[in-house]
Order: C-alpha cells, then structure tokens, then sequence
C-alpha cells in the first residue's frame, strides 16, 4: 500500500513537473485493494486492468521503474513511450490495461478461456469500476464465462462514482456483486478499505474460480481521494466531502491503526517504511526524469510486425 | 451592458460556454430536446459544455447516463421515433466502437430503410483530437462517419461557428454528428484566431458550407477543426516569406463542400489538405479526389495531403508531435510545395 | 394466430415465386405470443421487434397489406421497398424492428423514456430472442430502465435457439427471467405456446409497466418449426426433432384442442375459420405481387431530410 | 485418385468447404489455434465455411460462441496476449457495429501501444456483400477498417486466394481482418472465372500483392472480392466490342498495392476503380489518389471510381441493382470511358 500510495505520488510530481501530458488517473485511497490482491495474485494469472491501473500493475509484479517511465512517455518506458499511462502491457507478468470502460472483462475471458485450455490452473483477474459494471461488454463477457465456467474473477472496485456520476442514481441493484446470480458466478463484498479483509476474500475468490468454480464477482467498495483525473474541477462534490472521505477511509492509515492497537508495530517503524518508501520513489522519479524522449525516427515502428511485401 | 463590455464577456468565456448556451437556447425553443450523455448533468459536461443544463431543464431533459453507450445511444433511436430530438453525448470519439452499431446501422439508415416515413433528428455530441491522451482518447474519426451514408458529419472551429452548427444540427431533421475538439474545449474565445465574436440570440449556420477564413493566392489549404488554428498560424509565418496562402475551414466533412476548395484552388493551382484524422481512406484522399473530378486531373500543379500517417496516436509529446500535423509542420509542407512549383 | 401464420405462409408462398429476396425468417409456431401480446397493447404502446417480426407487427396493427408489399419488395410497401423484410417501419402504430440481434431493447428505452417523460401511461415493448438476452445492448438497456424504473417490457422469445446454438448450451442460466433481479425488474415466465396464458402474462407484464412498476422481462417458451432462415439446412437437428416439435407444441392445434374440448367451437368451424384466412391472404398476396417494383430513378431519395446546400 | 478427378472435385466444391480446408490445415500445424464465432461449430458456419472442424478439433478449439460480439471478439484479443492464435468470425461484417472497439482500440492498437511488446496474432473473419439482404446484411465496410490503422484488411475472389490468404492470415502476427462475400460463398469452384484450381496442402499467399488476372491495354480496372468476377464478365464483353481492359485483383485493402495498379494504369493511361463498399471516404478515392501521387497528376487521361453511391443498400432487388456495381454497371462505364478518350 505505501508502495503504491509512492508511486501515485511520483506520478503527481511528474505532472507537476510536465513529464505527463494528457490524463491522469491515480488510484490514490484505493491501495487496500492492489495490496490485498498482490497476496493472492501467482505469476502465470493474468491480470487485465483499467484506466486506474498503477497499483493492479505494481500488485501484479511490473517493474515499477519501467512502469513510471513509461507513465512519463520514456523511450526506456515498459512500452517505449507509446502507451503511456493508460495502456501499460507487460507479457512477461501478464498484465494489460485498456483505456475504454467495460473492456477489459472480455480480454480477461480470453485469458481464462487458454489457461482453461491449456489444464493450467491459472486466474484471469479482469479489473472493473461500479461505472464499467454497467457496460455491454461487463455482460458479454460474464454471460460467457458463467456458462463454460471459466477460471475469471471480475474485481469490481466500487468507488460510488463514475467520474461525477454517483453509482446509487444510475445502478437498478444496491451492489454489483447481487448480480452474480445472473450469471451463475459467486458474488463476493468486501471493504476495500481493510487490506486484510481484501487480501482473505480477493484469496477466497481466486481459490473458487482456481479450482474451477467458474466465474466469481468480487466486489470491493472504496473511495477515491482525489478527482478523477489530475485537474478535474469536481464540481460533483464538495471539499468537506473530499475530506471526510480522507479522514474516514484512508487503507494506510486504517492499517497503521490497527498495527499499532495490535501492538505489532511502533508509530515511528511506520514513519520509517511511510518514509523510505517516499524516498526511494523521489530517487527513482529523478532518475526517470533523466532518461531520453523516444526518438520521433521510430514513431512509425511498431504498427505491423510483418513487412508490408513490397 | 455596452457592446464593449459583451464583446470582452464572449472573449473571457471558455469555448464550452458557448455550446451549452447554443443548447439552452434550442432547448427553451424546442421542449423536445433533451440531452443524455455521461456527467453531463451535475458536473455539465467533463469539458462544461453542457454546464447549467440540467438545472435549468431538469433531470429528464438532461440526463446523467451510466456508462452504457450501446444503451442509450438506442435510447437516442428510440426518443426520435417517438417524436423527441435528442443530443446524445459520447463523450470522446474514441469510444464510439462500443455503439456504433445503434449509430450507424439504426440512426443513420432508419430514414432510408423507412422510405422517409421515419425522421431522425439526432444529435451525436462528441469530443475528439489530440491532446497528449495517447491512441484510445485522441482519435478524429470524421473519415469513419462519412464513409457511413446518412450521417451528417461536422467539425467547428471558431466559436462563433460552434454555436450556429450546435443550432442546426439540433434543428436538423438528419443524424448528425458534432465533432468538438479537446483542444479548442479548453481554449476562451480570445485564444480563436478568427471568429470569436458570437452574436448573444440564437442563429444557425448552414451545414456544409465551408468558409474562407484567410484570403491568399498562391495555396489553397483545405481543413477543419482544430487545425484550422494551425493552419492559420502557418499562413501567417508563409506571408512573412512571400508565400499568399487560402485557408479554407471545411466546416463540416458530410456534406463536404468541394466547390468552395475547387474554386479557390482552380484559382491558386495548389490544393493542400490537412487532416488531424488518419491519412488513408479518409478525407485527404476525397476531397483531393473531388476537386480533381472537378477541376480536371491536369488543373492543378500540386495537390497534396498532410495527415495522421497511419498509426494510432503515440503517448509521448514528442512522438505525438511527430505525427499530427501542428503548425510548424503545416509550415514546412506549405514551404515545400511553394518552392517546388 | 391463424392470421399470423396464413401471413407467413403468404410470405413462404412469395418466396417460392421469387418476390423476395434475401434472408427470410417466419415466426410459424410462435403466433401464440403474436396473438397474446395483440390483446393487452395499446395504440399509443410501442413495439420494437427483431429480424423474425412479421406476427408482432401485426399483433401492433400494422396494415397487413403495406406490411406484405414491403416484404415482398413493392413500391407501395410500408417502407417503399427500401427496409425489406427484416427493417419494417411504421410510426403510425409505434412499431419498428431491427435485423442486429439485441438492439432492439436500447431503441424501446427510447419510447419508454419519452412515455414517462410525457406522463403518458404507454408502454414500451422490446422484443429479443433467447439469444438477443447475452448481448450487452440487452444488459445496457435493462441497467438503465430498472435504475430508472421505466415503463418497458422486454419480452425474451425463448425458443431455446440462436440460429444453431442451444440455449441451454450457451446461458449462464437456466432462463432469462431470473436474470430480473440483476436489473430490479419483475421476471415473469410463461408458456410461449399457449395463447390464453400469454394474454395473461402478457396483460400483466403490461399493467406492472403501465403503473409505474419499472420493468418487466417476460420469457415466453416457444419452438422455432421451420429453419432459422428460409434455406437453413438445419444441420444442428433432425427432421424427426423437428417434426416431434410441430406436433407437440403447435399453438394453434392447441387452442383449437382447448377450443373444441371446451365445446365452444366444432372442428369444421374452426377448419373454416383457418381456410378463409387462408384465401384472405391468396388474395392479398396475388394483389401484392401486382403491384409494382420501386422505380430506380429514386434509389438516392430518402438518404437525408434537409437537401445539401447548393 | 487422379489428377484428373482431383481437380473435378475441386470444381465441384463449394467455396466455404476451401476456406474451411485451409483452416483445417493451419489447426493441424500449429495448436494454438483456435475458432470462436455464432454456429461455427455444431453448425459448420452459416455458409459451411468452418465445417467439420469442430468434430475434428474439438469443442475448445472451436467454439459455439453466444451472440455477445463484444465478449468474444474481447476474447480474441485476451486470447491472443495468452499466446494463442484466435480466429473470431463476426457473422456478418454489418454487426461490426457491437465490437469495433475491442477491434480497433484494442486488436489494431496493442503491437503499436505496447511498443512492440505484444503481438496480436488475430483474424477476424466475416462476411460482407449484396445478395439482396437490405441495408443491416449488405455491406462491405473495408474501406471502414482501412481508415483504422493496424489492420490488415482481406478481401479475396478466388477459391485459390482464399486459401492462400487465409492460410497466410493465421500465420500472420498482424491482426488481420478477412472479409468474404456471401455471393462467393454460396459458389462452387467451378463457378468461378479465374483461378477456381486449388492446390491440395496448405500454401500462403503474401498479403498486399495484387494480381493481374486479365491482361489489356486499354483501361485498367481495379477491384476486389466478387467484383472482380463482374469486371471479368464485362471486360469480355469489351473485348468484344473492340476495348481491351485489364483487371487486376487488389487481393487486399490493407496493405495496397498501388504500385501493381500504377504500372498498369501507366501503360493503359486510363484506370477506373470498382468498389462495392461506399463511394465516398473509401477504397476508390485512396487508390486513385495513391496512384496519381505515384504517377504524377498528368500521366493518366482518364481516372473513375463506380462504387455504391453513399445510400444504405436498399431491400428490393431493383434497387439493389441500380446501386451495386453489377457486371452490366461496370461494362456501361468501361463503354463510356473508352469513347471519352
Ligand atoms: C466506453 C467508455 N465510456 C466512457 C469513458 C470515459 N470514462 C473514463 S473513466 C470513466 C468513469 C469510470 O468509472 P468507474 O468504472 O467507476 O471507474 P473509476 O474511475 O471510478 O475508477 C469514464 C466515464 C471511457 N473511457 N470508455
Ligand atoms: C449482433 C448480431 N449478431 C449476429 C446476428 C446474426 N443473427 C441473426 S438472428 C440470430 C439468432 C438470433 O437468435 P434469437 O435471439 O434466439 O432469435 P430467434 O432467431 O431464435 O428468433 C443471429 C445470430 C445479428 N443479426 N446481429
Ligand atoms: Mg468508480
Ligand atoms: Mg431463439
């Protein structure tokens, strides 16, 4: 989580300092739920995440230095400056992400739908917001994935708000994870806010869909801390509000709490990891920062991999 | 309020302030106007360009949508069968694969397959043009609705045509699509380099009329949207070198008015299209086709096309701006075909 | 019913003689939700139908004769010759169709939209088959009437087919109607062969509507007795399959059973009532096929309302 | 069995029963291939074009999808960055509409946003044309993914290039869509002008090579898929009346082979290019554009494009006709080209 929590903020400073052009969406006060699946996640599941990806990547095992260098368009960067922050791929971990809302479920299904073929027992992890439950393709692929019993689990992050969109004006159900009947799938809630309660049920869901229980929805109910993208007016919601949601349901600092009652860890250890965390990533940012631009020569690369005959 | 004092107002108001104001005023003309479209009711549109809609018009005329665009995309289908005229929002052009089934095989073909029994009065609204967002937020896509008959397809740049365009596509009777662009959303009228001023009442433009925004005599340069900034920019550092360029602002790519690019370029010779969407099968190559099918293969001395070239749009700044024709890259292709008539 | 399928064998009987071409779907052994679903609409309801409509189109009153001359490619059809079979249009009773399986329902939100907005107490009706219910524009366009609780029936032609493709083969679920709750909608069942039950499935999905319940799916069980399309070589089942379902589940030889157990009807009664539809549509047919072909000098009009300015 | 009666049996065989041979063969290669699409399986494909395959490679390789286009073609992608080789087929390239997005957002811009890192070995096989199926079944729309950079775009006539090109597809690492015509299909080899002889193992043909398959000397005529049987019939009623035009098969929309095209319009001086897709924003306009810019705007006498005139295709027959290039279309405009000399 504090890792995560780090690498959003090193994003935010690459705004700030124009590394990034164009949207930004970070993932900050949702980290329970990336750290919660990281414990659970094995390297051959596939994970196919959204729009707010930075910490399902970092949960699935990509390398946080090409990762940020590609969020701030390096020729160095995990895609070499072509997909920027919304369309990280990562083979060699499985990861993906795709920028159009619903999409990502049915790449999911294709995963599910090799490992099922191949014998392994490998998960596809397709990653949704409450907004993206709404879509066709939420549908298409849950029809199909229920019906041949598919090893997927949709992670539905509910956060209440698509952009300004509230999810309780425009959902018929109170929760996503009540229509799971729909399509024979095991429906999970849980608090994304309480990295444990997260890491157990994100664990029960994988287990069902891993020892071929079919699909499972697993939702996880959260807040966002900050506008949709960097710069959003938010004029959907008010600061007091904003701040609230801060105060209330920050994963770390609910964490810390509960480490210290516990008695498990000392404030200041916290401050330390909180610190060195924050640190490393300054290093890394600056790092980044340094790397070269990609080479505008090579801007047309990359579309075909055959040759066109000539 | 002087004329002085309404003229600055227009100049400090933002671009999607002067769409929503084309929109209430259809709206409180027409009570069968309503809009639906994702966050365009309590924020007004992610770009404001619906801002104070729905608390004027209430909740059922200006609608917050879940993320369903194949929904009420249909939805729009429905309301003008049943008599209504509504605007329907997606919010970037990027998206439209998820509904352009409900767009083009249903709106666009309804007035056809019905032999004209059924009307379609549909407004597509959408945002499009690139902005740093990388290949899935900052595509064109005007070449995709015009190779699709029955839409009609538009692209403002000025304000001032904005909102006479936004008033005949709601007053239209056809499907039209509105094409905005993200750059021009976040700019103010002062930042326009022609046509800032807009009229206060509500006036409609003809669709498919382009316009001449700068007179020249040497190139003629055909575009629209966005580009059109561009272009002009470019036009103005050509005149310091001699080189008197036309720049026509196309308006709108369905219809597509060929004859005012065919007259201008039967007169300077040189025909250059620029195009913020894809190169190949596209617009470059139709209105090229076109004015030559007009004017006669052998009229002109240069006709030539600049263009997205064929990949999707990288995320980098720097590969972006190897890829969509800015001003300076407008310049050099105006410079070359000057020097090699 | 026996309207209906004298319509369709009408329409059978054109294609023989070559007045249409293109693809062909009849609803024969389906009429029973035609006639049921006639009785509870209203003119003002409206009824967004599929590629297999001619028996809802006329259930909504459509003029039987435009409807013929459309089918059968006439200058005097519904459409002009230009919609054809699949693409009927008729704003004078609100009824349209579409030959794109699962777009009808996001077009039959739109009426129902309007309704409500209007305060007007009419209903709309969107129609899909079995395999119209896995599409995303079904699940869109439910999500959207249930969170708003519009006046729209969805009624599920479940007669257990897509083309080649079973049902039970392909549906996370045993039935569409209980995927409702997914969407806060009343899911009603009812036997699609049965013409008093549908009328009282029907009647009530409608009144659940048109009291401002929301929506209603209502899966009416049926059997498809021809090929999916005029020439479908139906590989996917046998003749005996197929003739097993025609004398089982016929709905009009079972209301006319009903009829006549009742005592209320004697067979010749019946039989007589069959052969003058039968001749009606002779007639009509003859007198279609009489009627001229679209002139091609027009083939361009019709594309836009308001002329290109000059 | 003989050279003799092998070949009968060719001519006797339907075009699908060759397309579905080719896909038979490339599953025997290679196990990562796979088929997902509307009654592929039980069925065989509506046209027969995958039949057999699912007895023989099984219900996983070849699958019965439900008609949920969005999920499968979905799936295809996902499917493909798991290391498989899936062919979707979308029935009926007009429902193109419900899944363009994760075809063009994702299948077209993966290789290039993943900076080379994921490939995307995908074919999307469908079916597009007239056969008097009206507006929703009738379309071509090649034109639509040649505007979409990152596909390769397939169009094939002859039994031989389609198991070529099909071959030549699921070996590819490009995502390529593969665009039959229903009336194509529904012929047997026999029925074919050119080319209807069909090797018995697996061969590739490279993608973006047109071909000559009639030689002239007086107009070039350019077209692909079923046109190009019309061109052929009414380049022989020209040769009859005196006029000598050669025809060449583009094969591909994407890549183009201007330069086949260009050398042969060089010779001729007069090229006319025949598509079945729309008119406007498409194939014609590109080609002619691509083979004047390679040419030289003054080179050719002579440059037309016939292709549907931008209406959605009417139901009845009589109008399909009177849009369609038809062989007795195509002769008229050959007729009239070759006295406009
Ligand atoms: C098909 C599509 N429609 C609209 C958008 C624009 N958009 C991007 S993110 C977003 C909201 C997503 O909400 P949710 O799924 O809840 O995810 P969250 O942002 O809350 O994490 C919208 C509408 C899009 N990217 N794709
Ligand atoms: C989006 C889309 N996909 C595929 C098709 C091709 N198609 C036409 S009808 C049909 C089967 C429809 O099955 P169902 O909804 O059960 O209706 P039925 O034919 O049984 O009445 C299919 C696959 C289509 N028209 N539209
Ligand atoms: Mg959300
Ligand atoms: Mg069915």
């Amino acid at each position: 989580m504090v890792a995560m929590r780090a690498f959003d903020e090193a994003c935010l400073e690459a705004l700030r300092r124009k590394a990034i052009h164009g949207e930004l969406h970070v993932g900050i006060g949702q980290e329970a739920i990336g750290a919660g699946m990281a414990e659970a996640l094995e390297p051959e599941d596939a994970v196919v995440s959204t729009h707010r990806n930075h910490y399902h990547a970092l949960a699935k095992g990509v390398d946080r230095r090409a990762l940020l260098a590609e969020i701030c368009e390096r020729a160095a960067g995990l895609c070499q400056g072509r997909g920027g922050h919304m369309h990280p791929f990562d083979p060699s971990t499985n990861f993906s992400a795709t920028g159009i809302v619903g999409a990502s479920l049915p790449v999911a299904l294709g995963y599910a739908h090799a490992f099922g073929m191949r014998g392994m027992d490998a998960v596809a992890v397709g990653i949704t917001g409450d907004g993206g439950s709404h879509t066709g393709g939420f549908h298409e692929a849950l029809v199909m994935a229920g019906a041949r019993k598919l090893p997927m689990v949709v992670l539905v992050e509910n956060n209440a708000l698509a952009i300004s969109v509230q999810f309780d004006d425009v959902s018929p159900t109170k929760t996503v994870a009540e229509r799971a009947a729909a399509y024979s799938a095991l429906g999970l809630h849980v608090d994304g806010t309480d990295v444990d309660a997260v890491a157990d049920r994100f664990a029960e869901a994988m287990d069902h869909a891993r020892s071929a229980g079919g699909p499972v929805i697993i939702e996880a109910t959260c807040h966002r801390f900050r506008g949709h993208f960097e710069g959003d007016p938010e004029g959907y919601r008010s600061k007091e509000e904003r701040q609230r949601l801060r105060e209330t349901y920050d994963p770390i600092t609910l964490y810390r709490q509960r480490l210290t009652t516990a008695g498990l860890f000392e404030d200041g250890a916290l401050d330390a990891i909180q610190a060195e965390e924050k640190a490393a990533m300054k290093v890394l940012l600056s790092e980044v920062l340094d790397m070269p631009m990609p080479d505008p020569a090579g801007v047309l690369d990359y579309l075909f991999v055959e040759e066109v005959p000539a | 309020m002087t004329a002085a004092t309404r003229v600055n107002d227009r100049l400090a108001m933002p671009l999607p302030a002067t769409i929503s104001e084309a929109i209430a005023l259809e709206m409180e003309r027409d009570p069968t106007i309503l809009c639906i479209g994702e966050d365009i009711g309590r924020a007004g549109g992610v770009f404001g360009a619906t801002r104070g809609l729905q608390e004027r018009f209430g909740e059922d005329r200006v609608m917050d949508a879940p993320i369903a665009e194949m929904g009420f995309t249909g939805m729009g289908v429905g309301l003008a069968q049943a008599g209504m005229r509504p605007l329907i929002e997606i919010m970037f052009v990027d998206f439209v694969g998820v509904c352009l089934e409900q767009m083009y095989n249903a709106a666009a073909k309804v007035p056809y397959m019905s032999g004209g029994r059924q009307r379609m009065p549909v407004v597509f609204k959408t945002a499009g043009g690139c902005i740093g967002s990388a290949a899935q937020h900052s595509q064109c896509l005007w070449g995709l609705f015009a190779h699709l008959p029955g839409f009609k397809v538009v692209a403002p740049c000025s304000p001032h045509d904005h909102k006479g365009l936004m008033a005949a596509a709601l007053r239209s009777d056809d499907p039209v699509v509105f094409i905005e662009h993200k750059a021009l959303l976040l700019k103010k009228g002062r930042d326009f380099r022609h046509h800032p001023d807009v009229p206060d009442g509500a006036y409609t433009l003809p669709i498919g009329r382009a316009a001449v925004v700068r007179r020249g005599s040497d190139i003629t340069l055909a575009t629209l949207s966005a580009t059109v900034e561009h272009a002009l920019s470019a036009a103005e550092d050509l005149a310091e070198e001699g080189v008197s360029v036309e720049v026509i602002d196309l308006r709108s790519v369905v219809p597509l008015d060929t004859a005012t690019v065919a007259e201008s370029a039967g007169r300077t010779g040189r025909l250059l299209v620029v195009d913020e969407d894809y190169l190949s099968f596209g617009l470059s190559a139709e209105l090229s086709m076109r004015v030559l099918e007009m004017l006669g293969f052998s009229a002109l001395t240069q006709v030539e096309r600049l263009a997205v070239p064929d990949v999707p749009i990288p995320a980098a700044l720097t590969l972006e701006k190897a890829v969509v024709p800015g001003p300076e890259m407008i310049a050099d292709r105006l410079r070359r075909m000057a020097k090699g008539s």
